[in-house]
């Protein structure tokens, strides 16, 4: 289909130094074969669980996947669908086209059945009404004994696809482990019916691209994957109140909890969760939080805390609609300003936009990096697609990035004993050294077991100590925001990829980066010459750089998951430039190849 | 051997004759009768004239915002089970902004003693009513020129009825009491509240000194604390009489217990184990 | 002293469309002459008190002034000033040099006699250290009989000014309606003391400008004036908890709440306190709530709320010095961008920074105006020095501007009896009729009076359901931002005086009008040519207008009381226009003329 | 007259078999019996599958943030004391994130109904404890895979010894008990209390409908609903036996009665008086 090998190239300039964070496709190269499937039913017909688990056997039987899914703010009915495209090479992006729609009701033929592609067909129940377009009708409720029927269903597509039914049984057996035994033995049954079933069939099946062959990977969901990033980078306490799509953030690491020593708390509200995530960094404990924007508008008293008393800590706002309550499943990329100026007063800060699944679990670490490096809040601002998504993962390797220093050590000079330790020393480059409350000499060699340790909200001199002198106002207002260059020190630069001296570059940031990626492919496909320009970190920046990177490009779009253009705007403030051309989706589903290359032709960009 | 001299001394931005100066006293006096040095114990502040006490006097010391000190415990006590915490403030900060978080942490019975500066007002502010303020005795203030509509929040009944495990009211008029009272609440594991009635000369011109001196008494050592409808009673008095001491103290579940993690001490010290982490990210696979 | 005869005159050009919201200077020509006198103490010697009635008097007596106050987090000790500068001309700025010091303690005498003035002169306490300035040594203590020392010391000013005593007297009577007896009697006395011994002594005083003959004027600091303009507005319901320098609005309003009919309410948190004030404002109620930067942090979910539910409500931040508890009661532009972008999501609000007492009159009607017409937050930015700041304002007619309709009325066509009423009617500017819940037909003719209105914080259809259907979504995005042209419609616009063609053009908003007006106004007489261009309103804004003004002139320099230059960082967002020369004051104090022009001077622009 | 179809009906986002279905249809009921039109009533809601019910009615609805119900039904109230105001929300939303508003709701005694829909649980966001989660039960989520660390809220006891003024429990089981405790709590002068014990068919398997059923039992016509203690006591006891019916009920001080504008109706109707307000412009001269 489309031809995604310049998708994520080096990109070699010494402008906008490029840093490998996805390796996706460093290790398989693309071909432009996809294969995709739509799973759609209400909620409670076990939909999810079959996506992820197909998500899963795919994986392992080596193809690369992108799964996406929407479901509604309820518990049981509605209409939900669970995506998964797959391709021996690396695909980054949902698209839009369906080879196979598996109809777990009927409205769900209704609604997809526009959307199959060429040689696509409807997988439904017998008993549902079956659409006019190509299908297979299983007799899903008799297979099942009336019980498992997504387990059928789940072996229906198995065997349409190819994939062995030892290797889907083995998964789904692993994901149901600690499930009453009648459970797991009456869903492997139903499995097995649909395999059955299928091999029975005669009757020209779609076309599926084989796997490749390659190493194991994970399959994760960008909260999954933070989650993992979070624990490799040494976290250690996590406080949350629960909101989606941030939720799954805390369940992933509650399952951890005991094995890493970590320690997870449910708050009370999330003014809450923040200060005690802020209550535990100061007492030593490498801490996160995550949100999504109704949730963050409640911490923003406690972000500027977290400045003024110079504690790190991460947090997460995993975006959705809104305003207000909004489309509470839904995603979108509408908090970027509201994050980035989060808080009241002035103070430094960084915020990362991981743009894949793997990047969720880099930035993660790298995030911890910064909170620590300079003493203050870094954010992670992802969406609900990105929460959602599976993706193939690499195996991380765990020795390459050292671990946060688990254990605060100063990084000035060791106090003379009899010297009081000065907790907000003033510093060249802002940052004072740090002792933990009551381990100071258990934790940092030189200094005296009795010293104390200080956090204040105030202003407040040296020491801690409350002040109303102004001029050490102005010296601890310069002291923070001195800390803004250990930030830069760190930045993780925009990446690009595409045509060199494109006629249309796209610029965006955040989970929407594989859609452009692949838009721009399409584009240069298309016989139009195109590039991308992704940035897994939108503050701070280096605007000189981005400037000429964007002053040299012939015409530049920006792509966002909002109505009014956030980051184009951030970028006019700090480099000038202005990008008036844009493409923006608010509807509340993540930008697909497809919409983007549609919507550059219609304002006669593509 | 710790001395009340290592606990230091410094200036204030108290008025002259404030109630919190007797608090601060009796803090120190305490510890030392603890036997606690500085650097183990952290005090936790909110904002308010309350709220500052812990800057006056030599210890670890974080002092956040206004309303939020429990949190904050809460996390650092989670993070570090050796350190011994006090939370300080005022009675606006805890029962008005921090309710949901006095709540919650009544709930959770982690072990950290709550002292309230309770001069039944927003004194640093200038003066508006606070939960605690009395509708009755006609607390007027400029914001409530017609005295507080709400009802009074009376915290010791409030506590215990939400269940907490050691419920305490001292006065400044009564310092080797109160003394007492703290050192009582911060030995006891578990969440301790210690309601300490406490005259502010600028803004509180009804419940003043003498007004407490002439109510206030001390709980008859007849009074069974595990008897909780007893301790309600107790609880329920207030205006003519106003009993001090200890109300309720009963044996609650540790919360600190259910985290494994936390019986290996601070968190800061467990290193992360890369074998076991490599064993999770199998589970993705 | 300065010529301020320009400071504030008609700017004529159809670029920037000048409206008068200032009209002290039509009224009174300006002089050069201006006196400044700085009373300075310990909370609790009632410093405040006799500076409050010393501004009355002086524009009891035909003055214009200019007050601003500091003071400390506490309530006794520590060191406050007031000061009062004045002039028989329009002034509309503090100044540094001090004419007379009235030092009500020793250490004021040290921190500020050398600002006095070259006749400047210290009236102090005989029992106190009394420097090495020039100075009257008061027995004050013994003129008070002990007791109210700040009463003698206001006979003594009072005399020295030339103050009537009769004047004097009647201004403290009026202050203290209601003391007991024998306090105002007390008070009396000891201001005639005062007057008594000064006429007694002979010496040279400093030379004081006459009082011009003119119209009685209101004494108001901006929270008075604030609170005034709600009352204008129809204000019915206001909802506060105490954060300095916020709370003499809500101190105002009781004050008058009873012969108003209004209600305030003290609540339980800032978040309590915007959600009622939704709550009252939905069921019809102009509602209005004010903070300061921590306490605005833990509204902005509800910022969010009034916006998805559409609901109108004037919301003031009185900034002080942050980040986090900061310096309670200093001053600072430091929340700018923080109120900008409040609330996730994105909806159109507005932004109004109020240059001046009497603007805060003015701006805070417009707010009311504008969040009935676009049915959404209105947001009034202010700080702590103008909250405090008493100026001389005009009396304001009250019947040019009407007052917002108590009462919603339908501004679309009423609904037919049986017709269901849609509370998210989509319509061509966005905003849709609104009706009262429980008052449809009393308030708006041609309503049944079963009619129900609904108010929402979920993505809804048009009745106000909560919906998933995402092209529905779309629609009410669209509709909540075409709301944005209403406001556009309604912009406050920018200011200008000074010289034409300039050779620097200051640009400022909110409280630093004054300061800035005068420095340009300084610069002029210093032989540069300079202007000044100032923002009662921020957002929205008109880019191709302002950047016009801003190419026009040779070289432009933004004042602003914060380190990082966030207006200017707007301007550049916003037109494109990049003002590259700051002066920034972020120590608490704010921006005086002197200030401005030594910077300047420093930077080789002045 | 008024009757159910009045009330119309709806579609709902709920799971078969949910105990809202019974509370939803119990609220339609309870104002037909009270011949409240829908246009008199005011609902408002948080967040929650609980906080949706408003919407499966007609009737005049402000649905807002999850919390922050009760100061909205306040601030609309204080706008206009004709309108019958119902909170409805879950327990999430009410003693969770929303706490503080209940601390202050009962101190102010606005005449607001609070309806709480307690599955005990947080079912939206699928399937978290909530602070009515019962630790001894074992409750066991995702989130709380060893169970609930944290003790149990008891809103009844808490609102009674919080000084509550009319405090009930209903059970969806037993809907005509059900219907007239609202119709009580609508017509009470006052903060009204009715917390409803509402099996969550999809993520509560400890405290389903049998469970309660086995265990409710209808408060005797002896109980006497002034007497603080005996209620107190009342409120105790859950597990075994669990109690059902109007815990207490007594007079307090309306809250609308101290501002005097409310006498006059709605503050929407009543004009700014110019005259007066030059009066007040006057006193700054
Ligand atoms: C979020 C927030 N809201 C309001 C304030 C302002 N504020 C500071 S202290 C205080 C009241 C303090 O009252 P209390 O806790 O009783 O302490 P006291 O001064 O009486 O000792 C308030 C409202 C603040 N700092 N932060
Ligand atoms: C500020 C905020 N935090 C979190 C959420 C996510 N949230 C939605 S509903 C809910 C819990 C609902 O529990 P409950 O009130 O008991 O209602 P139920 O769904 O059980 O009926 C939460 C946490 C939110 N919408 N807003
Ligand atoms: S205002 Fe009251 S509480 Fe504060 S220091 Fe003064 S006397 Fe004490
Ligand atoms: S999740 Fe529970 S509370 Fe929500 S609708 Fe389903 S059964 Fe009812
Ligand atoms: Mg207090
Ligand atoms: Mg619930």
């Amino acid at each position: 289909m489309i031809n995604l090998t310049n998708a994520f190239p080096r990109y070699e300039s010494d402008e906008i130094v490029w840093r490998a964070v996805s390796s996706k496709e460093s290790e398989t190269p693309m071909t432009d074969e996809s294969f995709n499937i739509l799973i759609g039913g209400e909620a409670g017909q076990g939909l999810a669980t079959i996506g992820h688990i197909l998500s899963k056997i795919l994986v392992r039987a080596g193809y690369s996947i992108v799964s996406s899914q929407t479901y509604e703010s309820r518990i049981r009915g509605g209409h939900n669908t669970f995506a998964v495209r797959f391709s021996p090479g690396a695909v980054h992006a949902p698209t839009e086209a369906i080879d196979i729609l598996v109809a777990l009701n009927e409205e769900t033929v209704s609604l997809h059945e526009e959307s199959l592609s060429l040689q696509g067909v409807v997988v439904v129940n017998q008993s549902e009404r079956e659409g006019n377009s190509p299908h297979i009708a299983v007799p899903m409720k008799d297979l099942a004994d009336g019980r498992h029927i997504n387990s059928v269903a789940l072996g229906v597509v198995g065997a349409i696809v190819g994939l062995e039914e030892d290797l889907a049984r083995g998964v789904l057996k692993d994901y149901l482990d600690g499930a009453a035994e009648e459970v797991v033995k009456s869903n492997v049954k139903s499995l097995r019916e649909g395999y059955r079933w299928l091999s029975e069939q005669s009757r020209t099946l779609p076309r599926v691209p084989g796997p490749s062959d390659r190493e194991r990977r994970l399959t994760l969901n960008g909260n999954e994957a933070i989650a993992l990033g979070a624990l490799a980078a040494g976290l250690k306490f996590y406080s949350f109140y629960p909101m989606s799509p941030s939720t799954s953030i805390a369940v992933a690491l509650i399952h951890h909890a005991q094995a890493m020593n970590l320690v997870v708390e449910q708050a009370e509200d999330e003014i809450a969760a923040l200060n005690m995530a802020i209550g535990a960094a100061f007492a030593g404990a490498p801490s996160m939080v995550a949100t999504s924007g109704g949730g963050f508008a409640l911490m923003n008293e406690a972000v500027s805390l977290a400045a003024a008393a110079e504690i790190p800590v991460v947090i997460v706002v995993a975006q959705r609609a809104g305003p207000a309550t909004g489309l509470p499943t839904r995603t979108a990329q509408g908090d970027l300003e509201f994050v980035l100026h989060s808080g009241h007063g002035e103070f430094p800060r960084a915020l990362l936009t991981p743009g894949t699944v793997e990047e969720c679990f880099h930035l993660t670490r790298k995030a911890f990096e910064m909170a620590q490096a300079y003493h203050g809040p870094v954010f992670l601002l992802t969406d609900q697609f990105l929460a959602d998504s599976y993706h193939d993962v690499p195996r991380f390797g765990l020795d390459d990035v050292p671990t946060v220093r688990t254990c605060a050590e100063s990084e000035g000079e060791p106090g003379e004993s009899g010297e009081a330790f000065l907790s907000y020393k003033v510093t060249e480059n802002g940052v004072s050294p740090r002792l933990l409350p009551g381990l100071t000499s258990r934790c940092s060699a030189g200094y005296s077991s009795e010293q104390l340790v200080v956090g204040d909200s105030h202003e407040h001199s040296e020491d801690g100590q409350i002040t109303e002198d102004l001029s050490v106002r102005k010296v601890m207002v310069e002291k923070r925001l001195r800390k803004t260059e250990v930030l830069k020190e760190r930045i993780v630069p925009p990446q690009r990829g595409g045509d060199d001296n494109a006629e249309v570059l796209l610029v965006c940031w955040g989970s929407t980066k594989g859609a452009v990626a692949e838009a721009a492919s399409v584009l240069s496909g298309n016989g139009r010459s195109a590039a991308w320009m992704h940035f897994p970190q939108v503050w701070p920046m280096n605007p000189a750089k981005i400037r000429k990177q964007l002053e040299a490009a012939k015409n530049v779009v920006c792509v966002e998951e909002n109505a009014t253009g956030q980051f184009a705007r951030l970028l006019r403030r700090e480099t000038g430039f202005h990008i008036e051309d844009r493409v923006l989706r608010y509807d509340g589903l993540p930008v697909t190849p497809e919409c983007i290359v549609r919507e550059l032709a219609e304002n006669g960009k593509g | 051997m710790t001395s009340i001299e290592d606990y230091g001394s410094f200036k204030t931005a108290w008025c002259p004759g404030c109630g919190n100066f007797a608090i601060l006293k009796t803090v120190k006096k305490a510890l030392v009768a603890l036997d606690l040095r500085p650097h183990q114990v952290l005090f936790v502040a909110g904002i308010g004239q309350a709220a500052k006490a812990p800057h006056y006097l030599k210890a670890n010391l974080f002092n956040g915002l206004h309303g939020r000190a429990l949190p904050v415990a809460t996390g650092a006590r989670l993070a570090n089970p050796e350190l011994k915490i006090i939370v300080q403030s005022g009675d606006g900060c805890t029962y008005g902004e921090g309710g949901n978080h006095l709540l919650a942490a009544i709930r959770r019975n982690v072990d950290v003693t709550l002292l309230v500066h309770n001069n039944h007002v927003y004194a640093l502010t200038k003066g508006q009513a606070s939960p605690t303020s009395t509708r009755d005795d006609g607390f007027v203030k400029k914001a409530q020129p017609e005295g507080a509509f709400s009802g009074h929040f009376n915290p010791v009944e409030a506590a215990i009825a939400l269940g907490a495990g050691f419920v305490a009211r001292g006065f400044t008029g009564e310092v080797d009491h109160l003394s007492e009272l703290i050192q009582k609440a911060v030995a006891y594991s578990g969440f301790a509240l210690v309601d300490i009635l406490q005259p502010c000369v600028s803004f509180n011109e009804v419940d003043i000194f003498q007004w407490y001196k002439e109510r206030c008494y001390l709980i008859s050592s007849e009074h069974d604390v595990t008897d909780r409808a007893a301790a309600l009673e107790l609880a329920g008095q207030w205006g003519e009489r106003i009993p001090l001491g200890i109300f309720r103290r009963i044996e609650r579940p540790s919360f600190e217990d259910r985290f494994h993690c936390l019986n290996n001490g601070p968190l800061a010290l467990q290193t992360v184990e890369k074998l076991k982490l490599e064993g999770i990210m199998k589970l993705y696979e």
